[in-house]
């Protein structure tokens, strides 16, 4: 039976993060792309919780420091997501667009 | 933030904006909303929940009773009036009949008069009962409308015994009775009030203490007594605002002066006062009752009136307390067998104008709060 | 064919003392699961009629009669007729998403009772992380509902879904607050280890649904009764949230019927409807599962301590036949009052054939091997049961609440209620043992 | 403790889920169609991090992401009308040169694993979940092993500024 590695994760997650990047890239609706930025912070949520599986086959069960990082990077994508959305509103309230490329102004 | 009691009500125009930061939204409820209690369109002008102002749309229900008045005659049109407020159809007839009586010039025997009161007292406790249930259910309790409807089952049993019918009754005659009481009437009546004593009490353990029917009525729907009295409400809306005004005691009709009873008066004007001054009445209609049952003398039931009426040419306004309000009938008379001109003074029609002034700067959800409290029926509000 | 006999015999011996998802038997772990499905489907339908019995019973109504004897069949009645029902679909509708929503939210429903423990043994599997996966999967219901409004493509289902969801995510946050107390209260004077994972050293929690109620077993009280008054707070903070988790009354805004007409399954008809119903129902019990777990001490009969001992477990394995046998029992007495009247006959011998099933029922769970194994599924259910009674209650006597007066109980109450009792927990759980310590040494 | 079982099965099926979720993200034309394949996705994904032995990260991610932060966003998609954004154009005129870009990144990532593939040996495990979250909690506040209590803290500073920030950005009338 084929065996499952930690590589087959980290691939896992790279293309999980080149989808993010060509969303953050290419859309133009907000809302995706705040989306998209969320898929990048999972890709590297799944390399953070895949090389913690890896050392903690070295340094024993207690070795969780990966997973630990996958917590704050779950936490920072919540503050992220608030922050983003609320701009969002405010912005959309101001111009009614929520297009990305018609956010050319410093200030309104 | 502008106070919304300066806008102008009519101004109406649908913004067409629905992001955000929408000035106001226009929304429509009914007429087929569970809550308006009938066919009552009510047009809001909403910012968020927060209703900016509100306009009644009525006439769903118009059946154009006061013109039909004119082409029947005096007596042929009595049943007439018991499907404006199909609730309280016994005052409505009281208020006809002696609006009649009054141009006629003639007076109900004394023995018809205390068996008018008991029945429209007994009519009064069964329109608040409504009243509860219907309200209380727009609140969402569910409960209390089950206790009410069984309770006022017993009222409808008395009805239905002594003439017949059970909603729209046409209980009396101009000049007095057409029946005269069944055997056992007085124990049928004195039974029920022994029977709905406790219950008003076991109605009142549902709600008066519930938090959360405090948080519901407590400082919704306020209108203060100057107001009412500017509007025109009456009954126990205004009554509710602290204004000592029950034309009972003001200006006794039938033979109210001979009992001995309280005006129950509300202090804040707002849902909650309504609610126990309503509750407070249904103790005072049965203390009516008990009065009324226990003296009713012996005598004729029917005054001497002719069969062709012809009232001398003229006019009256006579009004009486409704379970709603002032209920007047302004009759005027060319000396034909037909009356020249009918106008009802609807207590509904007029407590509904309150609601605009009710509502302003509430949510919409106490707007349904507000239309139970105000206990409006819309056959009475159209006609 | 003999391993495979083997296999299933391995989690039958006695001394297994693992959920069959713990232990890795995947035909028991089927089983578990089959017997949890079919289990709650039968517990929806009861409660359906119950619901109606009872409320219609506090109403001075009779609730419905007519299909079975007292009414018995019109649940199934019911359920016939919404799957024989026309599909609607609005036109205007998102179309996929429209399909889906539903299934969501019985998804959500039904997957948290993978956790939920009827019994030491008696749970499809217990997880290190049991409350948090309750937790979270019953949030996932809100997206659901969420897209089921959004979906209609209509202003009511829209209003109400959102209302729904902003009162559910507001409401979990206290619901939390109060879980993460009782947690607190499992690390204190244990033996570690309790359930599945977890280091054995002293003085640490657990997540695990069998650890918590084996906590409270240690610890030899309810966590209601734990740091009196703080675990009745907690215990309080819960059950008022876990009706607001749920739309009920008098929290049931989404459905106010008076303003929204059905709140966010509006548009929904037949088929798809029952599952909204079925995921109410089944979302009502796993809450009430919970509150039973994480206070009430789960599947514990009563004083599991202070009345051990093989004479008091033989009388209470007892109740479990005797409550099915009273109930079999009053069957036979409503049988008994039926008319004597050619047309109830039919209605007549159901009703007693149905407390025949019943006491047939009671009858098998006197014998010594179902005894002791039924025992705390048993006490489980009976606890929850007390729950939905409760809702039945709320139901019956309840106005409903404001949405603005809805938020301000979830936020401006609940929550720093919330706040200070996990922080007073912390703060007992910390002094409590030298003081008790100290106390001993003066006694 | 029994063996995992399937588990190239469970892997493969579920980083498909995962990655046709993200290609439905970054494709639909509707805001809540993207939002319900992203939510896929992350429940896809909570299912490999259980793969992973790592249950308190999959729950985390269940109630945080799947429960909180998507919840948020189908919020926010449902205020602000998107009827009109569905008629738009799509994606913006750069597209041709952010799909190069990311081209490149792939090319430079594939060029990492192929090269480096001998640095990630497999990773033999043969303990469950066992004390996953104690463990958590012991690095995150444990008396002498909690490297990243500060950390921690400060992350919940990070959160109150992110509260205040989203009710400033986003309120009317403040």
């Amino acid at each position: 039976m084929l065996h499952i590695t930690t590589l087959h994760y980290l691939v896992l997650g790279a293309a999980l993060f080149l989808l993010g990047v060509i969303g953050v890239l290419t859309r133009r609706n907000v809302v995706v792309v705040l989306m998209s930025i969320e898929l990048i912070l999972n890709a590297v949520n799944l390399n953070l919780v895949a090389f913690s599986r890896y050392w903690q086959g070295i340094h024993g069960a207690t070795a969780l420091h990966g997973q630990v990082f996958a917590i704050f990077v779950i936490t920072d994508a919540a503050a992220e997501a608030a922050v983003g959305l609320g701009i969002l509103i405010a912005f959309f309230r101001n111009k009614e667009t929520v297009n990305v490329d018609e956010v050319n102004l410093l200030k309104w | 933030m502008t106070d919304p009691r300066t806008l102008s009500l009519l101004d109406l125009e649908t913004p067409d904006k629905t992001h955000l930061d929408a000035n106001e939204l226009v929304i429509n409820m009914g007429p087929q909303h569970p809550a308006t209690h009938g066919v009552l369109r009510v047009i809001l002008r909403l910012d968020g929940e927060k209703v900016m102002g509100l306009e009644c749309v009525i006439g769903y229900l118009h059946r154009g009773v006061e013109k039909i008045a004119e082409n029947r005659t005096y007596t042929m049109f009595n049943p007439y009036v018991d499907r404006m407020d199909y609730v309280a159809a016994v005052s409505n007839g009281l208020g006809y009949c002696e609006a009649v009586e009054k141009l006629l010039g003639v007076e109900a025997p004394p023995r018809a008069q205390y068996i008018r009161v008991i029945l429209t007292e007994l009519n009064r406790i069964a329109s608040h009962q409504l009243w509860l249930g219907t309200h209380a259910l727009d609140i969402g309790a569910i409960t209390p409308l089950f206790y009410t409807f069984r309770d006022r089952e017993e009222i409808l049993k008395i009805f239905e015994k002594y003439c017949g019918a059970r909603l729209t009754t046409h209980a009396f005659r101009i000049g007095g009775l057409q029946y005269e009481v069944y055997d056992g009437f007085e124990k049928d009546v004195k039974d029920f009030v022994a029977f709905v004593k406790p219950k008003i009490d076991e109605y009142e353990e549902l709600l008066t203490t519930n938090r959360i029917w405090l948080e519901r009525t407590k400082g919704v729907g306020v209108i203060s007594g100057k107001d009412c009295i500017a509007l025109g409400v009456t009954g126990p809306v205004l009554r509710a605002s602290g204004v000592k005004w029950d034309l009972r005691k003001a200006q006794p009709y039938a033979n109210y002066k001979n009992f001995d009873f309280d005006i129950p008066v509300g202090v804040n004007g707002d849902t909650y006062d309504r609610y126990i001054v309503r509750m407070a009445e249904f103790r005072q209609s049965l203390r009516i009752i008990e009065q009324a049952v226990e003296g009713i003398p012996e005598g004729p039931i029917m005054a001497k009136v002719p069969k062709v009426m012809k009232p001398p040419v003229g006019e009256i306004y006579h009004s009486i307390e409704a379970p709603k309000g002032e209920l007047g009938y302004f009759i005027v008379s060319d000396g034909s067998t037909q009356p020249y001109r009918v106008r009802v003074r609807p207590p509904s029609f007029v407590n509904l104008q309150a609601l605009d002034v009710m509502c302003r700067g509430q949510l919409v959800a106490d707007v349904i709060a507000v239309i139970g409290t105000l206990d409006i029926v819309l056959g009475e509000v159209d006609r | 064919m003999h391993d495979i006999v083997v296999y299933i015999q391995s989690y039958l011996d006695p001394n297994v003392k693992l959920t069959p998802g713990a232990a890795g038997n995947w035909f028991w772990a089927t089983v578990y699961i089959l017997l949890v499905f079919v289990g709650l489907s039968i517990a929806v339908i009861a409660m359906n009629w119950l619901e109606r019995k009872i409320l219609a019973h506090m109403q001075v109504r009779l609730g419905p009669m007519r299909v079975g004897p007292h009414g018995l069949l019109q649940p199934i009645a019911d359920a016939l007729k919404l799957l024989l029902k026309e599909d609607i679909m609005p036109a205007e509708a998102d179309k996929l998403v429209f399909w889906v929503a539903p299934f969501i939210v019985v998804l959500a429903a039904f997957t948290v009772f993978v956790v939920v423990p009827f019994g030491p043994t008696h749970a499809i599997t217990d997880m290190n992380i049991g409350v948090l996966f309750m937790l979270g999967v019953s949030s996932l219901a809100v997206l659901g509902i969420v897209t089921a409004g959004w979906a209609s493509n209509s202003h009511y289902p829209l209003i109400g879904a959102l209302r729904s969801s902003a009162q559910m995510v507001s409401y979990e946050v206290a619901m939390g607050l109060a879980v993460v107390s009782v947690i607190l209260m499992t690390s204190l004077h244990g033996i570690g280890l309790y359930g599945v994972g977890g280091p054995s050293v002293a003085d640490t929690g657990t997540l695990s649904m069998i650890g918590i109620v084996q906590a409270q077993l240690e610890q030899q009280e309810w966590f209601i009764f734990k740091f009196f008054p703080l675990g009745l707070i907690g215990f309080f903070i819960f059950a008022v949230a876990m009706v607001a988790e749920t739309n009920r009354a008098p929290f049931d805004l989404p459905e106010a019927e008076s303003e929204l007409t059905a709140g966010f399954h509006t548009e929904y008809s037949g088929f798809r409807w029952s599952l909204f119903f079925l995921a109410e129902y089944s979302a009502m019990i796993a809450v009430s599962s919970i509150a039973v777990t994480l206070w009430l001490g789960g599947w514990l009969r009563p004083f599991p301590n202070a009345l051990a001992g093989t004479g008091w477990d033989f009388f209470f394995s007892l109740f479990p036949g005797i409550t099915f046998l009273f109930l079999g029992g009053l069957c036979f007495f409503s049988a008994s009052r039926m008319p004597k009247h050619a047309f109830f006959r039919t209605q007549t011998i159901g009703l007693a054939g149905f407390g025949a099933t019943l006491a047939l029922i009671g009858v098998v769970l006197f014998f010594p091997g179902v005894r002791e194994r039924v025992g705390d599924i048993f006490w489980f259910s009976a606890k929850v049961a007390a729950f939905m009674y409760l809702y039945i209650w709320y139901r019956g006597t309840f106005p409903r609440y404001r949405f603005d007066q809805l938020m301000r109980v979830g936020w401006k109450v609940l929550l720093p209620t919330g706040f200070a009792l996990l922080i007073l927990t912390a703060l007992l759980g910390f002094v409590e043992p030298p003081v008790a310590a100290w106390l001993r040494g003066v006694l | 403790m029994n063996p995992p079982v399937a588990t190239p099965f469970f892997f493969y099926l579920l980083s498909a889920t995962v990655l046709i979720g993200g290609v439905l993200v970054i494709t639909r034309k509707n805001a809540v169609h993207c939002a319900l394949a992203l939510i896929t996705a992350l429940l896809a994904q909570a299912g490999l991090y259980l793969m992973l032995y790592a249950p308190f990260v999959a729950g985390v991610q269940i109630i945080l992401y799947a429960g909180g932060i998507m919840v948020l966003f189908l919020f926010v998609i449902m205020l602000i009308s998107i009827e009109r954004s569905q008629k738009e154009r799509q994606f913006n005129k750069q597209w041709l040169i952010g799909i190069a870009v990311a081209a490149a990144l792939g090319g430079l990532l594939i060029a990492v694993y192929t090269k480096g593939k001998s640095l990630f040996p497999e990773g033999h495990l043969t303990y469950a979940e066992a004390g996953n979250t104690q463990g958590i909690a012991d690095l995150l506040y444990g008396q002498y092993s909690g490297t990243y209590m500060f950390a921690f803290e400060i992350a919940s500073l990070l959160l109150l500024v992110a509260i205040i920030g989203a009710v400033v950005m986003a309120k009317k009338r403040i």
